[in-house]
């Protein structure tokens, strides 16, 4: 006999499986655990309240991956093993990175989550992406300094492939544009920073463009604002989820944040349903995420059953209106075009409240398009 | 000249940080043979500690004594715990350094789980008073007083636990004890409750250093202690084990090279030349800096 | 008077040296290969172990996590060889695997390698670097070797995550580029060669460590362990046989990476961690250290909680506890950790002390009749 | 055939061996006594390599071997006992012997060889256990050996080795009056024949007696003197020095 | 002998093993209630390791058996720092002082709460250390390190002393000086001492028990023991030369 058998998907009635792959442990456990409050929000909106497409129920198998590549690649294979058909998940780059290839070596669709990193933008066919990604960050930082041409730009992030992504981007997007860029880069260890603030304020930029992520970023901050660098020069940075906030302290109110999404940031019929359906009644930043990937995951069943080829047909090109407003898949490389913002942080302690300076479209955003890889 | 004290003056508040973890590792070790790799929790404990009682102990706050009040609540706790985990866990396992390492390992695991089942991974503001947030000019610079006030506690801790050691009876028996803890038993001296002294005083320099961290990075976050532990440990190693006043050397040592090593050098080059010292340094002489002796 | 120094391990009697006196003598040497045989026909099974695993024995899911179970339970084998058979305690075995894991992954993604000459040359590249590292490491012993070990490991956790000229991929990791590899190792309908892969790995380690141990230079480790004095007056030097010890651990932890990349596909900076070189340790001592099959158990049990201990913190029964129970209890390492105190207190021998230790139980039980 | 210069040890100001000078001549037997600390065990780490001298040099057949590592030293045929029994307490009995058999044989590091498979060995290592009398123990595990079967057992290591010169660092402590005899005449059977130097540090002054050709006195890490039984039993300062002072 | 009292401390069949070594091999002794009990023996015979032994300090992976008790109380598996606290005094024979302390800080380890620190008694038997209280304890010369020691172990009240060779190594005069203060002090404490110099034993025994080969070879009474040059020469090994020994 076979040494292993696969599932296959059963009539039309059965139910159709999903299985969602994310953070529920772990250091991104907070962004996973808005990811499935968004999704479940999603599915909820987009089928009505019925948890159905047709008469087929979604049927959801979550798992936890822990932020570990390695278990979500074994839950993954576990879920495509029994037959599932659509995965989405994937809080973090490295587990959205490594289940891509899964996906596309298993013919099965993958819708990936919060994962920012530009390279699963035109991973493979099978790949998708509910969240933005990092070139829109830098697309909207690039609209804070209006002409380019022979500005001075400093980016500061931190080694390793996120900040490596965002340096590059930067180079691309507004070096493209005519503008002087530099980088400055720290361990994503470090726990002082006076040396680099130092570094930055040496250089003098007309616009600094921080990608940091990590606990250490309340630091970081105020050794900026401490050196003099957030007076002396504009500073881009992208807003956290909303609990990250106070961290920012005194700092908050000096930068210019290119914002993915904050609650209020939109005003559209998905954004209310969202509002109405999450737990709390706020919506945070990776929220819109998983409501989109629930939006997906209905049109790819009701235009393609149990086809994969046919899902990833109805997906291309398909243009939605998501909790941020006007998205669109687009066909070449399945980039997630949609909404960005310029905001602003107010208020003082523990209590701020982020305002949209203004908004970017979907076109106005767009990443250039992706070689498709496989 | 600026950026010179600037990066000396950061580099002394890193090094009061490592030294604050480092100088309870080392008297831990020194006395008890303890390869404790749980003292990054007793750091947590300290910082969510503090930040707890600010927002819920009576008179404590964010500011001022209320201030006070919550990091001497949050040293109280660390102090506890450590001792808690002395009494429990450590005690019935001395002189079986496997099985400590592997319990300490376990209980660094389960510990740091633990404060984020219950507080969140994600990073808290922490409460601290607003002059904390300022720099003060030193020469040119603008020195972060946060880094300041690490420094200061560093020298407080440093002269105090000097002082603990010249002065008190229980410092005589933990130098005694360093040096030869059989005959201090003959004396009639029960060594093993200098032994629960020392996690607690370890765990109380561990948990101030949480507490200051906490006011240094602005946030406190469950894996906070994990990450200074390992340049902790190099610090202890370089400094010798045992040795106070070697481990405030080798903190002072790592943190200027990697200071300046990451202005002057490429990003990350300071991590490596930390730990290439330490290679360096245990090649040359394996005992590290100070030998094995409980300075006074 | 408090000398630093490491315990050797408690002693154990490496089976190979010792002759066997049981009743089963006669099968004993057979028994290996039955254990084997039965792993290797597993994938035919179709049953259901509802709990243990989440679905049959054959499925894809459950064959990945065996896999990664089994490789672990050959590095732990390896990292023995080390630890438990020469009684060198090393802070540092992770560097080789996560050497052969980005090896193998940057060599067959970035340079467009065949994986066979990628293979080929990992192992050779982490058994070479293991040789270096470990000559200079070895001049030292004790708590001094454990923290040069520790700081070399450090030294490749931070170069991985530097990600220098984007060849590692940070903090992302780097997944592998499968267009090139043999197409029996792609694909979730393939699990089970990869399965058969690390059970291949696991053999060989068991079966190297296992022969080494019994060879000439096995009985030099074991009177390592014992006496490392009392080998130098022999006439033996007792540094270039540690350094055969650890660069031949070395080189199996690295030929393990190989495998581990295959089977998760991917490279990811977790395994860089001195967590995982600790967890070597835990899983050794978990097993119990110097026996034939106790690494290998402790390896594979460590791996199977760390891979399901996630399922089970989000499972309906521990959900449905209290919140002061429940809240922990979702946390896999509090989870992990707790077993790993536990272990030391109930299990101070290891799983393989089990055996002797149940013996009183099961003839107490017995003799009633 | 052995000889040291000048050979000093200190631990910080302290002089643990303290400026020794000794001669063996081959097939000699050298009795070595002093009190607890004298710094016996010291020389013994000394000449064998274990430790590094501050001052002197240590000389086999002329050649000097100060700074050779004790494997070196071993393959040059200096071999050693433990004052406290140091066998592999792990392997059994005939596995210690086999190891130390291996060692003298050298050879290169074979990994894939199985160790049990070779003859010449296992002959060889059970002929240096008949001659200790411990051929019926063989298969004992060594950590559960009687302290007197250890002792044993350590000569046999040491005869394994086929050494030139023996280091026999207090073969009777720890053994029962009764078991003294015998594992005198295995010492003296070792030293009958080959031209064999020997010395052994030994409180047992009987023991000493019947069979050293010459006793070195040790006290404070020096020498105090080094002669024939009867002068250095007769010699006053030596009394005081092993009996303790006299006021 | 105090025949008629009950004894301080009684020994019975005491077994020690350590790293394989069987040391003490049943030995069975009382100390009496009053005067010095002085335990002789060769070197090496184990007198040092029966006082440990006594108080609880074989080193690790030792093994003891037997029974050791002081009146009713047995001592062994009692931790060593109750033992004593309950009145055991131990000056151990390398003396152990912390080298790294000053004099004062070595005896305000010895100070007990709850018990007033007899310093008048301590400093007025050595005055030496008041006026060194300063110095670091590494610094003193052997004798006075000595005198530290055992005036450590003074500044409370004992019910029974273990002194291990106090005049190791000790130049002539202050051997004679450790004598007298050691015979001072037995005046109002018992006390256990191994000691090497007959002429030491000689002025302060009153009874003695000798060690040979593990167990005990004689008990009785001291004068009876050193007025038999035969019988000394016999179980100690060595002959007191001439039986001359100057006091
Ligand atoms: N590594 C060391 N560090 C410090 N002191 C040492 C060391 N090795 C030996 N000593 C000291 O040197 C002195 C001599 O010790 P050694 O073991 O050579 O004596 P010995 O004559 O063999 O005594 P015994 O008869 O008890 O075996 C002792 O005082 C001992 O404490
Ligand atoms: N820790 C140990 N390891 C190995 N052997 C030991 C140890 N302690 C003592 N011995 C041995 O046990 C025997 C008895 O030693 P002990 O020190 O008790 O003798 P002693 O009678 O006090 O001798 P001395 O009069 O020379 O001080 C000696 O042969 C000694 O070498
Ligand atoms: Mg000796
Ligand atoms: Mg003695």
């Amino acid at each position: 006999g076979s040494p292993q058998d696969t599932a296959s998907g059963g009539g039309d009635a059965a139910p159709v499986k999903v299985g969602l792959v994310y953070s529920q442990s772990g250091p991104l456990a907070s962004y996973g655990k808005q990811y499935i409050e968004g999704f479940k929000a999603g599915l909820d909106f987009a089928t009505e309240g019925t948890g159905k497409v047709g008469d087929r129920t979604i049927e959801l198998t979550e798992a936890d991956d822990a932020g570990d590549p390695a278990k979500a690649v074994s839950v993954a294979k576990d879920m495509i093993g029994k037959g599932t058909k659509i995965i989405a998940g994937s809080t973090s780059s490295g587990v959205a990175l490594q289940v891509a290839p899964i996906a596309a070596q298993n013919k099965v669709l993958f819708i990936s989550g919060p994962a920012a990193t530009d390279a699963v933008t035109g991973a493979n066919k099978y790949t998708f992406r509910s969240g933005r990604q990092s070139w829109q960050d830098v697309v909207t930082a690039r609209s804070f300094i209006g002409d380019a041409a022979d500005k001075k730009v400093v980016v500061f992030a931190q080694d390793g492939a996120f900040g490596d992504a965002n340096e590059a981007a930067v180079k691309a997007v507004i070096g493209g544009a005519g503008a002087n860029v530099s980088s400055v880069r720290a361990p994503a260890s470090a726990t002082e920073f006076t040396p680099f603030a130092s570094q930055i304020k040496a250089a003098k930029p007309d616009l600094l463009f921080v990608a940091w992520a990590g606990t250490t970023a309340g630091a970081m901050w105020q050794t900026l604002d401490q050196q003099g660098v957030l007076a002396s020069t504009t500073v881009v940075t992208g807003l956290d989820i909303r609990a990250s906030w106070p961290t920012f302290g005194a700092a908050g109110t000096k930068i210019s944040f290119l914002s993915h999404y904050f609650d209020g940031a939109s005003d559209t019929e998905a954004a209310k349903a969202a509002k109405a359906k999450v737990p709390g009644g706020t919506l945070d930043l990776f929220h819109p995420d998983g409501f989109a990937a629930a939006q997906m995951v209905v049109r790819a069943v009701q235009e393609g059953g149990d086809d994969v080829e046919k899902m990833v047909q109805a997906l291309e090109g398909w243009e939605f209106e998501g909790v941020k407003g006007a998205m669109k898949i687009r066909a070449e490389d399945h980039a997630l075009l949609q909404p960005m913002y310029q905001a602003k942080l107010s208020g003082s302690g523990t209590a701020f409240t982020a305002t949209v300076q203004k908004s970017l479209t979907g076109d106005e955003s767009a990443p250039p398009v992706a070689q498709m890889k496989g | 000249m600026n950026t010179v004290v600037l990066l000396t003056l950061t580099g002394l508040g890193l090094a009061a940080l490592y030294f604050l973890v480092a100088s309870g590792l080392s008297l831990v070790f020194g006395l008890a043979d303890v390869l404790n790799f749980a003292h990054g929790l007793f750091l947590g404990v300290g910082a969510y500690a503090t930040w707890w009682a600010s927002g819920n102990l009576p008179g404590a706050g964010p500011d001022g004594f209320g201030f006070v009040l919550a990091v001497v609540f949050g040293v109280l706790a660390g102090s506890f715990v450590a001792v808690l985990v002395e009494l429990v866990l450590i005690r019935p396992l001395y002189s079986r350094t496997i099985e400590q390492v592997l319990v300490t390992v376990g209980l660094s695991l389960a510990g740091v789980a633990l404060l984020q089942a219950t507080w969140g991974a994600d990073p808290r503001p922490f409460p601290r008073p607003d002059w904390s947030r300022d720099v003060t000019s030193v020469l040119g610079a603008q020195v972060p007083n946060a880094g300041l006030l690490l420094i200061v506690a560093a020298v407080v801790v440093l002269g105090a636990l000097l002082a603990f050691l010249r002065w008190t009876r229980y410092g005589l028996i933990i130098r005694a004890g360093v040096e030869n803890r059989e005959m201090v038993t003959a004396l009639g001296i029960d060594v093993r409750k200098a032994f629960t002294l020392v996690f607690a005083i370890g765990g109380a320099a561990a948990a101030l250093a949480g507490a200051l961290g906490g006011v240094y990075f602005g946030t406190v976050s469950p894996g906070q202690g994990g990450s200074l532990l390992i340049f902790a440990f190099i610090v202890v190693v370089i400094g010798g084990m045992g040795s106070v006043v070697g481990s405030a050397y080798a903190a002072v040592a790592v943190g200027l090279l990697q200071q300046f090593v990451n202005y002057y050098g490429t990003s990350g080059l300071g991590d490596l030349c930390v730990v290439g010292l330490l290679a360096v340094v245990l090649l040359l002489r394996p005992q590290g800096l100070a030998g094995k002796v409980a300075h006074a | 008077m408090t000398n630093s120094v490491v315990d050797a391990p408690p002693a154990q009697v490496p089976d190979e040296l010792t002759p066997g006196r049981s009743r089963w003598h006669g099968l004993r040497p057979y028994l290996p290969l039955v254990a084997l045989v039965v792993a290797a026909v597993l994938p035919y099974s179709t049953l259901n172990l509802p709990g243990i695993f989440e679905g049959p024995l054959n499925s894809p899911g459950t064959l990945q996590l065996l896999a990664i179970c089994l490789v672990f339970g050959g590095l732990a084998a390896g990292y023995d060889l080390l630890f438990g058979r020469t009684g060198m305690l090393s802070f540092g075995h992770a560097l080789y695997f996560a050497a052969g894991v980005y090896g193998t992954d940057i060599l067959v993604t970035e340079a467009g390698l065949p994986l066979w000459q990628a293979a080929v040359l990992t192992v050779v590249g982490g058994t070479t670097l293991a040789a270096l590292l470990g000559a200079v490491a070895l001049r030292t012993v004790g708590i001094a070797f454990a923290m040069v070990t520790l700081a070399f490991a450090q030294v490749g956790a931070i170069l991985v995550a530097r990600d220098f000229g984007g060849l590692t991929g940070g903090e992302e990791g780097l997944p592998l580029d499968v267009s090139g590899l043999p197409p029996a190792l792609v694909g979730v309908t393939n699990t089970v060669n990869l399965y058969w892969l690390a059970l291949a790995y696991l053999a060989i380690v068991v079966l190297v460590v296992h022969r080494v141990s019994a060879s000439p230079t096995g009985r030099v480790l074991a009177g390592l362990r014992d006496d490392e004095r009392r080998i130098g007056v022999l006439g033996l030097d007792p540094y270039r046989f540690k350094l055969v010890a650890f660069t031949l651990a070395g080189g199996l932890a690295s030929a393990g990476g190989v495998v581990y990349v295959l089977i998760v596909g991917g490279a990811s900076p977790h395994i860089t961690s001195s967590e995982l070189t600790l967890s070597l340790l835990v899983m050794v001592v978990l097993g119990g250290p110097g026996t034939r099959w106790g690494p290998v158990l402790g390896g594979v049990l460590y791996m199977y909680l760390d891979h399901r201990l996630t399922a089970f913190g989000s499972s309906e029964a521990v959900n449905s506890l209290p919140a002061f129970l429940s809240r922990p209890l979702s946390q896999p390492l509090f989870v992990l950790g707790t077993v790993f105190i536990l272990a030391v207190y109930f299990f101070p021998g290891g799983l393989a002390s089990l055996r002797s230790r149940l013996t009183p139980v099961l003839t107490a039980l017995r003799r009633p009749r | 055939m052995l000889a040291t210069r000048g050979l000093t040890w200190r631990i910080g100001e302290v002089a643990i061996v303290d400026s020794v000078y000794l001669d063996l001549a081959p097939g000699e037997f050298l009795g070595v006594i002093g009190p607890n600390g004298a710094g016996k065990t010291s020389l013994f780490n000394l000449i064998t390599g274990l430790r590094r001298p501050t001052e002197g040099t240590v000389l086999l057949d002329g050649a000097d071997i100060t700074a050779l590592p004790p494997h070196r030293r071993a393959r040059l045929g200096l071999g050693r006992t433990f004052q406290a029994s140091s066998v592999f307490g792990s392997l059994s009995v005939r596995e210690n012997v086999r190891l130390a058999v291996q060692a003298h044989r050298g050879g290169s590091m074979k990994l894939w060889r199985r160790a049990a498979a070779d003859r010449e060995v296992a002959a060889a290592a059970d002929a240096a256990l008949d001659r200790v009398g411990l051929h019926h123990r063989g298969t004992a595990l060594a950590g559960t050996l009687a302290h007197g079967e250890k002792r044993k057992l350590e000569i046999a290591l040491l005869l394994a080795g086929e050494p030139r010169v023996m280091l026999l660092d207090e073969p009777m402590a720890g053994v029962s009056a009764e078991d003294v005899p015998e594992l005198v005449s295995v010492i003296k059977s070792l030293t009958g024949d080959s031209g064999r130097a020997v010395l052994m540090v030994e409180h047992h002054m009987d023991v000493i007696l019947e069979l050293a050709d010459r006793i070195a006195v040790m006290h404070h890490g020096a020498l105090l003197a080094c002669d024939t039984p009867d002068t250095v039993m007769a010699n006053a300062t030596v009394q005081e020095a092993y009996l303790g002072e006299a006021l | 002998m105090n025949a008629s009292s009950e004894p301080v401390l009684s020994v019975e069949d005491l077994s020690v093993r350590i790293a394989g070594l069987h040391i003490l091999q049943g030995v069975s002794f009382e100390v009496a209630p009053t005067g010095v009990t002085v335990l002789l023996g060769r070197n090496g015979v184990g007198k040092t390791t029966t006082l440990r032994a006594i108080v609880g300090l074989t080193p690790r992976g030792g093994e003891v058996r037997g029974s050791v008790r002081m009146g009713a109380r047995s001592l062994l598996a009692r931790p060593t720092h109750r033992l004593v606290r309950d009145g055991l005094g131990y000056v151990p024979e390398d003396r152990c002082v912390f080298a790294a302390l000053t004099v004062a800080e070595n005896l305000r380890l010895a100070e007990r709460r709850g018990v007033t620190p007899a310093y008048d008694k301590v400093f007025a038997l050595f005055p030496e250390l008041e006026r060194r209280g300063r110095q670091r304890a590494g610094s003193l010369s052997g004798g006075q390190q000595q005198m530290l020691a055992i005036g450590r172990v003074l500044l409370n009240d004992n019910r029974l002393l273990l002194v291990d060779e106090p005049t190791k190594g000790l130049a002539p005069k202050v051997v004679t000086e450790v004598a007298e203060v050691l015979e001072r002090v037995a005046e109002s404490v018992p006390v256990l001492l191994v000691e090497q110099n007959l002429a030491v034993v000689r002025r302060l025994a009153t009874d003695a028990v000798v060690l040979s080969a593990g167990q005990v070879a004689w008990t009785g009474d001291a004068r009876e023991l050193l007025l038999e040059t035969a019988l000394t020469k016999s179980l100690l090994g060595v002959g007191s030369g001439s039986g001359e020994v100057h006091a």
